[in-house]
């Protein structure tokens, strides 16, 4: 953050409407191009990103949609991936569409020079096979939970999020902590205090009251979060009972396609690499009387884990995509929680963090070593 | 659906270099008149033209695609005409069971001598894709 | 008439001492077929060496976690074994291992295959909360009747192509009265033949019964006008489309569980479907917003194109899919169309071309206008 | 590296300025990225032009040049040869047909107009993703291996060999010479075969620079047109292989007669004295033409036509050889009664119709017929036969001469698989192209002579013989190396996976199987670049050289827009 200090906006209709409105002004003031937000499909029973210009179709959008059904970090990638463009783009994206974002940028997959990353208060999403059951009951519910800020109803690892408000990004719009009619929008980059600027926002609201209110819920959230990884440990400790968390797993890869870190061309785990012949299948089968078929899973899943987990931003999107309802989500926020700690890092916090394997420091991890006689 | 007078559709047409793409050159050094609406493509063959391409251009927005080549039997690869066809008759088919309009794709056979014939073709089509309207995919973002 | 196999027992227990005499006599060095791996019942697909762990092989079960014919393609891509291995597929998952083979993705050699004829199968997602186990009885009962279970893949209840053409060993399950009582397996090719020449097992000449089977297809048939004209009925012009497709999320799982989706890295996944800045740029001036990441449509239909021609309609991508999108029932409706263009059925018979590797001279003449 | 990419619009003299609004086209066009200079130009082609072009190139450092003017047809090359005189790779040029397929066929200048800009642009846009292609040269070795020592291979043996040049004739059987050793004449001219024949053997035989392997068949043919590796095996197995390179073959094998065996309507190997046309020429040239008993015939019957409608096609030369026999017979038995039973009569070119009317003048019988059968009748043969009106009628004669179909040698198979050609479905080996390329085959380098192709007589084989030795003769050159196609295909070997859908695509056997990395591999030197293969590649592993996705891609977006 630049400076404690943000632009207090009042809220006419609704949150949503007066963001739109906000975007709108922006393009007319030719800050931005386009608008990368979620818009509701046609057949209104999910939401895609897309990139917008047009001011119309901007109205049609939806910056806080109760399900994540891309996760945002894809759709920035998608758009920047091969270079930063000549439109100047606005991202509203949730707080781990952009740790994840950044992340991205950190391994050359996003492009964030021409590009304002604006988050704002996360109240969660819905779990997407919830949602999709009756998209009309489940929009209407999850904007009751919204009002009450109630998450019981959000995805399980989104009910153990820390990180739900501003972690990084340009700017964000902030709600948890303010009265219900106004809003504020706090810089949090020279982009973001940029826009402030040219939007002839004054920036001097007092941002005391939301970072007392955001404190709470993180650390309430963590306090969970811990108990809940610590139960979890305990449940898939040992390799019997992580096998067995993984043996509906049908490797249909699904978890590692919408991942928004896992950004190879090819995955590793569906390369030549973990192709073997018949007689090694064989032979692996007769050591234990029966081998499951395909084999490796776990090997995959914990391979994932070792490629992808400094960088997981817990977004859940691998849950809301199996197929088959493993708690994906919630075992990958454990070990990423525990991979990143050990080099004090928070995936996404910060652009000019490197990711902790292609940096390293002389002291450090000595606990790891054998003793040196 | 813009179904008026002025309505220019915009018409890709792959050619093949040996036979169509040297017709439609004929039609030209004839100074035969067909519509501006085609806009061509040069490949060696037909049978370069992966059937994605065309769908990427109906997606994309093209009110038609035209795909051209040697007459069967005649193909400057010998056979590579053979296997475009059935490619085409295969997306064709795909295009019209997926309740998308067939009829904004079509395959023809022009030979190099054939120039009359590729301005009868570019005249036919683009009226026919008069008929049908603009390309409704054009306008669609959630594609 | 076919040389058949018989053993007096359920047809459960009969394919499991089957399966155990072959392993006693050293005719094969493993059993490929579902089996329980663990205490909750979890099924899955498993290479059985020891006769033992066969008791819990459940190899008619209907569950069909993963297309067993991209896994026989797995288990013999690299090589193929010096031993043999008998494997049981459903016809589905049979035809999309031809369509494999035909590929050069996996090797007959040293492999002997079981099928039958295929009730059909529950969604994946029914084993989940104990549905499947729990539909058991009724199931068979349904089986053994002749009739269509209830709450099965949509492209199963609709599926005519549910005898395996090119098994080595067929066990006839629809409509058989005597399931309780015996196991019949017909002897199919000369190797099935030869693999069970010098078993110490009863044989004699029966066939299938024909009339039985059409029967059943009729019900099938009516089944699937059924479903194909429900699905036309959204098959609406390119608003139809984004109405059905329009909520994909892009994961692709429907083409990395497809059995006959065999590339390396899928060309919708490669560079060549990745838009420049430049392409964002014309077309939010043409179209004023463009999703992202783009390209569904052309993700699904060009999908179609590239194995259309060889879908075997198993259900894989549906069951798949997180967003439950129709996938399997479009792609069985335009991949019958497009395989009857060319009177061909994809994996029916190991030496037929796939028709889009060859060509007549004369045909689709009036393709040409 | 930056991109520069330089425009220049043609005027074509009136033919583009005065239907295309240049100057809007120049507006348009200037403002694309990586667009550094637009400018028209009176007639690029000219002489001016040229060296304006050249100029331009090299003051601007372009890095990439697209040139709106007439079509690639036309002038494609020449630009290309000005890229290259001013240093810039010749791929790196895109040519816009803004005459032939704009300004020609446009009725309203307007639209003309707005249709160049896209064609200009669609250009441009692909002209971004070209990349540099260098020509490639390979050494080549002027030898020739000819196969199959009938008048065909001779003819093209004794066209090619020269001190340059060694030829290497292999013959399966012991001797040189094929079936018109056992000719007495050529018909029409009716003069001497063996004498023909015989010549033309001791040409071979006296020529050192032909290398003649009698009793050998090709054992193995591998590489390309410049450079095929050749292992040659002896009929009898006995001796080791020999092996050579040489740059072209010609493949010709020649034809045999089909097997009256399988149309047992007509007696043939069941009753005595019916006799294949071969049998017969060669008794006529061994000794005197008698039946069976010894006796010499009375009257001769010719059936024509014999499986021809088995086989789907006339032989062309089968009544002209009738022609031929009849005069044979006329003029060692006068008084022969002669018939032919034909159902069309061919007696095709410049000369024969008067060949036919001579041997008619001579007293020989003309029948058209259908429905022939023939059996025993006592001693002699009866004929059952329609005559032309339908009406069933029969004759009896001493002796029956068949006239069977030609057909490929059933060798013609082994060949075709040892050389990669291709056969058409009658088993000929199948010409490239019917009336465009007539003597070569789908592979490069290796040519059809002769009866191999389809059934032919002598003038024609010859004909073809010497075509075949021309086109190698202009293309094979002694101490003149090969220029492969350039734009050819490539397959990455990280993103094949083996399916050999691309191979069986493929009409030139340019793509074999690595059966190690089990992956698809291009012979570029074979690839003749038409794409075929890529578009039949599912997983994008294919790609051709000049036609990328990309390419194309770019076009088309800048197209459809």
């Amino acid at each position: 953050m630049i400076e404690n200090k943000a632009a207090a906006i009042t809220i006419k209709s609704s949150m949503k409407n007066t963001i739109i409105e906000l975007l709108e002004k922006a393009i007319n003031k030719e800050i931005f191009d386009a608008v990368i937000i979620p818009m509701e499909t046609p057949a209104k029973d999910s939401f895609v990103y897309v990139l917008v210009k047009d001011k119309n179709l901007l109205k049609d959008s939806n910056p806080l949609p109760p399900v994540m059904f891309v996760q945002g970090a894809k759709a920035v990638s998608s758009i920047t991936r091969l270079g930063e463009g000549n439109l100047k783009i606005a991202a509203i994206l949730r707080p781990c569409e952009i740790r994840a974002a950044i992340e991205l940028a950190k391994v050359g997959q996003t492009n964030l020079d021409n590009i304002t990353l604006i988050s704002m208060d996360c109240p969660g999403v819905l779990p997407y096979p919830d949602f999709l059951s009756d998209p009309k009951k489940y929009k209407k519910l999850f904007e009751e939970a919204v009002e009450k800020w109630d998450n019981k109803l959000m995805r399980p690892v989104c009910q153990i999020c820390n990180h739900s408000s501003m972690v990084s990004g340009d700017i964000h719009f902030a709600t948890l902590g303010i009265n219900k009619d106004k809003m504020y929008l706090i810089p949090n980059s020279s982009k973001g205090k940029n826009l402030i600027e040219k939007l002839e926002l004054p920036l001097k609201e007092n941002i005391e009251s939301w970072q007392k209110k955001v404190k709470e819920i993180s650390e309430k959230r963590h306090g969970k979060r811990k108990k809940t990884h610590k139960d979890l440990k305990t449940k898939i400790g040992g390799i019997d009972n992580f096998v067995d968390t993984f043996s509906n797993c049908i490797n249909c890869h699904n978890c590692m396609r919408v991942c928004p870190v896992c950004f190879c061309r090819l995955c590793y785990f569906d390369s030549d690499k973990v192709k073997h012949n018949s007689e090694d299948y064989l032979d692996r089968a007769e050591t234990k009387g029966s081998l499951r078929f395909l084999p490796d899973t776990s090997l995959f899943h914990i391979g994932r884990m070792s490629h992808m987990s400094l960088s997981c931003v817990s977004c859940g999107s691998c849950e809301d995509a199996c197929p088959m309802a493993i708690p994906v989500a919630q075992v990958f926020s454990m070990i990423a929680d525990e991979t990143q700690e050990l080099f004090n890092y928070v995936s996404g916090r910060d652009l000019k963090e490197p990711i902790p394997l292609v940096a390293y420091k002389e002291e450090e991890l000595r606990d790891m070593e054998d003793a040196h006689d | 659906m813009k179904k008026d007078e002025d309505f220019l559709p915009k018409i890709i047409a792959f050619l093949c270099n040996w036979c169509s793409y040297a017709g439609a050159d004929l039609a030209g050094t004839s100074r035969l008149k067909y519509p501006a609406s085609i806009l061509p493509i040069r490949v060696m063959c037909s049978s370069r033209v992966d059937p994605l391409f065309v769908l990427r251009a109906y997606l994309g927005g093209a009110d038609g695609v035209l795909v051209a080549g040697c007459h069967p039997g005649d193909c400057h690869y010998q056979e590579g005409n053979y296997f475009t066809r059935r490619r085409f008759a295969m997306l064709k088919k795909v295009v019209e069971d997926v309740g998308l309009e067939a009829d904004r794709l079509r395959l023809s056979w022009v030979s190099a001598s054939e120039g009359q014939k590729y301005a009868k073709v570019a005249k036919e089509f683009t009226e026919k894709i008069k008929e049908m309207g603009e390309n409704s995919a054009k306008n669609k973002i959630f594609l | 008439m076919t040389k058949t196999v018989v053993i007096n027992e359920n047809t459960h227990k009969g394919i499991i001492e089957f399966f155990k005499l072959l392993l006693k006599k050293e005719k094969v060095r493993g059993v490929f077929s579902l089996k329980k791996i663990n205490k909750d019942g979890d099924i899955a697909y498993s290479l059985i060496t020891d006769p033992d762990e066969l008791n819990e092989a459940v190899p008619f079960y209907p569950l069909m976690p993963v297309n067993a014919g991209k896994l026989l393609s797995r288990f013999t891509l690299k090589g193929s074994s010096k031993k043999p291995v008998i494997a049981v597929l459903k016809p589905c998952e049979l035809r999309g291992f031809v369509e494999l083979l035909k590929r050069q993705q996996g090797s007959l050699e040293n492999l002997y295959i079981v099928s039958f004829t295929c009730g059909g199968v529950y969604p994946s997602k029914l084993s989940l909360d104990g549905t499947i186990e729990k539909n058991m009885n009724s199931y068979w009962n349904e089986i053994k009747k002749g009739q269509i279970p209830n709450d099965l893949r949509p492209v199963c209840t609709s599926c005519t192509e549910f005898f395996p053409y090119t098994a080595d060993f067929i066990v006839d399950l629809i409509d058989n009265k005597e399931m309780d009582k015996k196991l019949e397996i017909f002897l199919n090719s000369k190797k099935g033949e030869e693999l069970t020449k010098d078993l110490d097992i009863k044989s004699l000449e029966n066939k299938i019964d024909q009339q039985k089977l059409d029967k059943y297809l009729k019900k099938r048939e009516t089944e699937k006008e059924k479903i194909f004209s429900e699905i036309n009925k959204k098959l609406n012009g390119i608003d139809g489309l984004v109405d059905i497709f329009g909520r994909c999320i892009g994961c692709h799982g429907c083409s990395k569980v497809c059995p006959v989706c065999y590339c390396t890295l899928c060309e919708f996944d490669s560079a060549n479907s990745e838009y420049e800045p430049s392409n964002y740029d014309s077309e939010l001036k043409r179209r004023g917003g463009i999703r992202a990441p783009p390209g569904i449509l052309y993700y699904h239909l060009g999908r179609m194109t590239h194995i259309g021609i060889s879908c075997v309609a198993c259900g894989s991508c549906e069951d798949v899919c997180p967003v439950d999108i129709p996938v399997a029932v479009i792609f069985k409706k335009v991949g019958e169309s497009v395989q009857n263009m060319f009177d061909y059925v994809a994996g029916k018979d190991v030496e037929e071309e796939i028709p889009l590797v060859t060509f007549k001279q004369e045909e689709f003449v009036e393709i040409e206008e | 590296m930056e991109r520069k990419i330089g425009v220049y619009l043609c005027e074509c003299g009136p033919n583009i300025s005065e239907k295309v609004d240049l100057d809007r086209v120049k507006k348009e066009i200037s403002s694309i990225d990586d667009v550094a200079v637009v400018e028209k130009f009176k007639l690029l082609c000219s002489a001016d032009g040229k060296k304006y072009l050249e100029e331009q190139i090299k003051n601007h450092n372009l890095t990439h040049l697209v040139i709106a003017a007439c079509s690639p047809k036309e002038h494609e090359i020449t630009f290309m040869e000005v890229c290259e005189n001013a240093d810039l790779n010749p791929y790196l040029f895109q040519l816009a047909n803004i005459r032939e397929q704009c300004a020609w066929i446009t009725a309203d200048k307007e639209e003309a107009t707005k249709k160049a800009i896209r064609i200009v642009k669609a250009a441009v846009g692909r002209v971004k993703y070209h990349s540099s292609l260098e020509k490639k040269e390979i050494e080549s070795i002027p030898d020739v291996l000819v196969i199959g020592g009938g008048i065909a291979g001779i003819e093209a043996s004794l066209q090619l060999a020269s001190s340059k040049r060694k030829v290497f004739l292999v013959e399966k059987t012991s001797e040189l010479g094929g079936l018109i050793k056992n000719f007495e004449k050529t018909f029409g001219d009716m003069k001497s075969a063996t004498e023909l024949i015989d010549n033309k053997i001791q040409n071979i035989n006296t020529n050192e620079n032909i290398k003649v392997l009698t009793n050998c068949e090709v054992g193995e043919v591998i590489g390309f047109f410049g450079n095929f590796e050749i292992k040659i095996k002896t009929t009898t197995g006995e001796n080791e292989p020999i092996e050579f390179n040489v740059g072209a073959i010609v493949v010709a094998t020649g034809s045999q007669l089909f097997n009256p065996e399988k149309t047992p309507q007509f007696g043939y190997s069941k009753l005595d004295n019916v006799f294949t046309s071969l049998e017969f020429e060669k008794m006529n040239l061994t000794k005197n033409i008698t039946l069976k008993n010894g006796k010499t015939p009375t009257s001769v019957a010719f059936i024509h036509c014999v499986g021809r409608e088995e086989k789907g096609y006339c032989s062309g030369i089968c009544c002209l050889y009738s022609l031929k026999y009849a005069s044979y017979l006329k003029e060692k038995l006068p008084k022969v009664k002669i018939i032919n039973l034909y159902s069309d009569l061919c007696i095709p070119g410049k000369k024969d119709e008067k060949f036919f009317n001579e041997v008619k003048s001579k007293n020989v019988d003309f029948i058209r017929s259908s429905d022939v059968e023939v059996e025993k009748n006592k001693n002699q043969l009866k004929i059952n036969f329609k005559n032309k009106e339908g009406k069933k009628n029969s004759i009896l004669v001493d002796m029956v001469v068949l006239a069977p179909a030609i057909e490929p040698t059933i060798d013609a198979v082994k060949i075709a698989e040892i050389t990669g050609i291709s056969q058409d479905k009658e088993g000929f080996f199948a010409e490239e192209h019917e009336k465009l390329n007539p003597i070569s085959t789908s592979t490069e380098g290796i040519y059809i002579a002769g009866c191999a192709q389809g059934p032919k007589n002598i003038s024609e084989t010859i004909i073809q013989s010497e075509a075949a030795a021309g086109k190698i003769l202009s293309s094979l050159i002694p101490g003149k190396k090969i220029k492969p196609e350039v734009k050819t295909s490539v397959i990455s070997e990280s993103l094949c996976i083996g399916c050999k859908t691309c191979l069986t695509v493929c009409s030139y056997g340019a793509i074999t199987f690595d059966e190690t990395k089990k992956i698809s591999v291009v012979n570029e030197v074979i690839c003749r670049g038409c794409g075929n293969c890529v578009a039949a590649c599912p997983s994008g592993a294919a790609s051709i050289k000049h036609f990328k996705f990309n390419q194309i891609y770019q076009e088309l977006l800048e197209a459809v827009k």
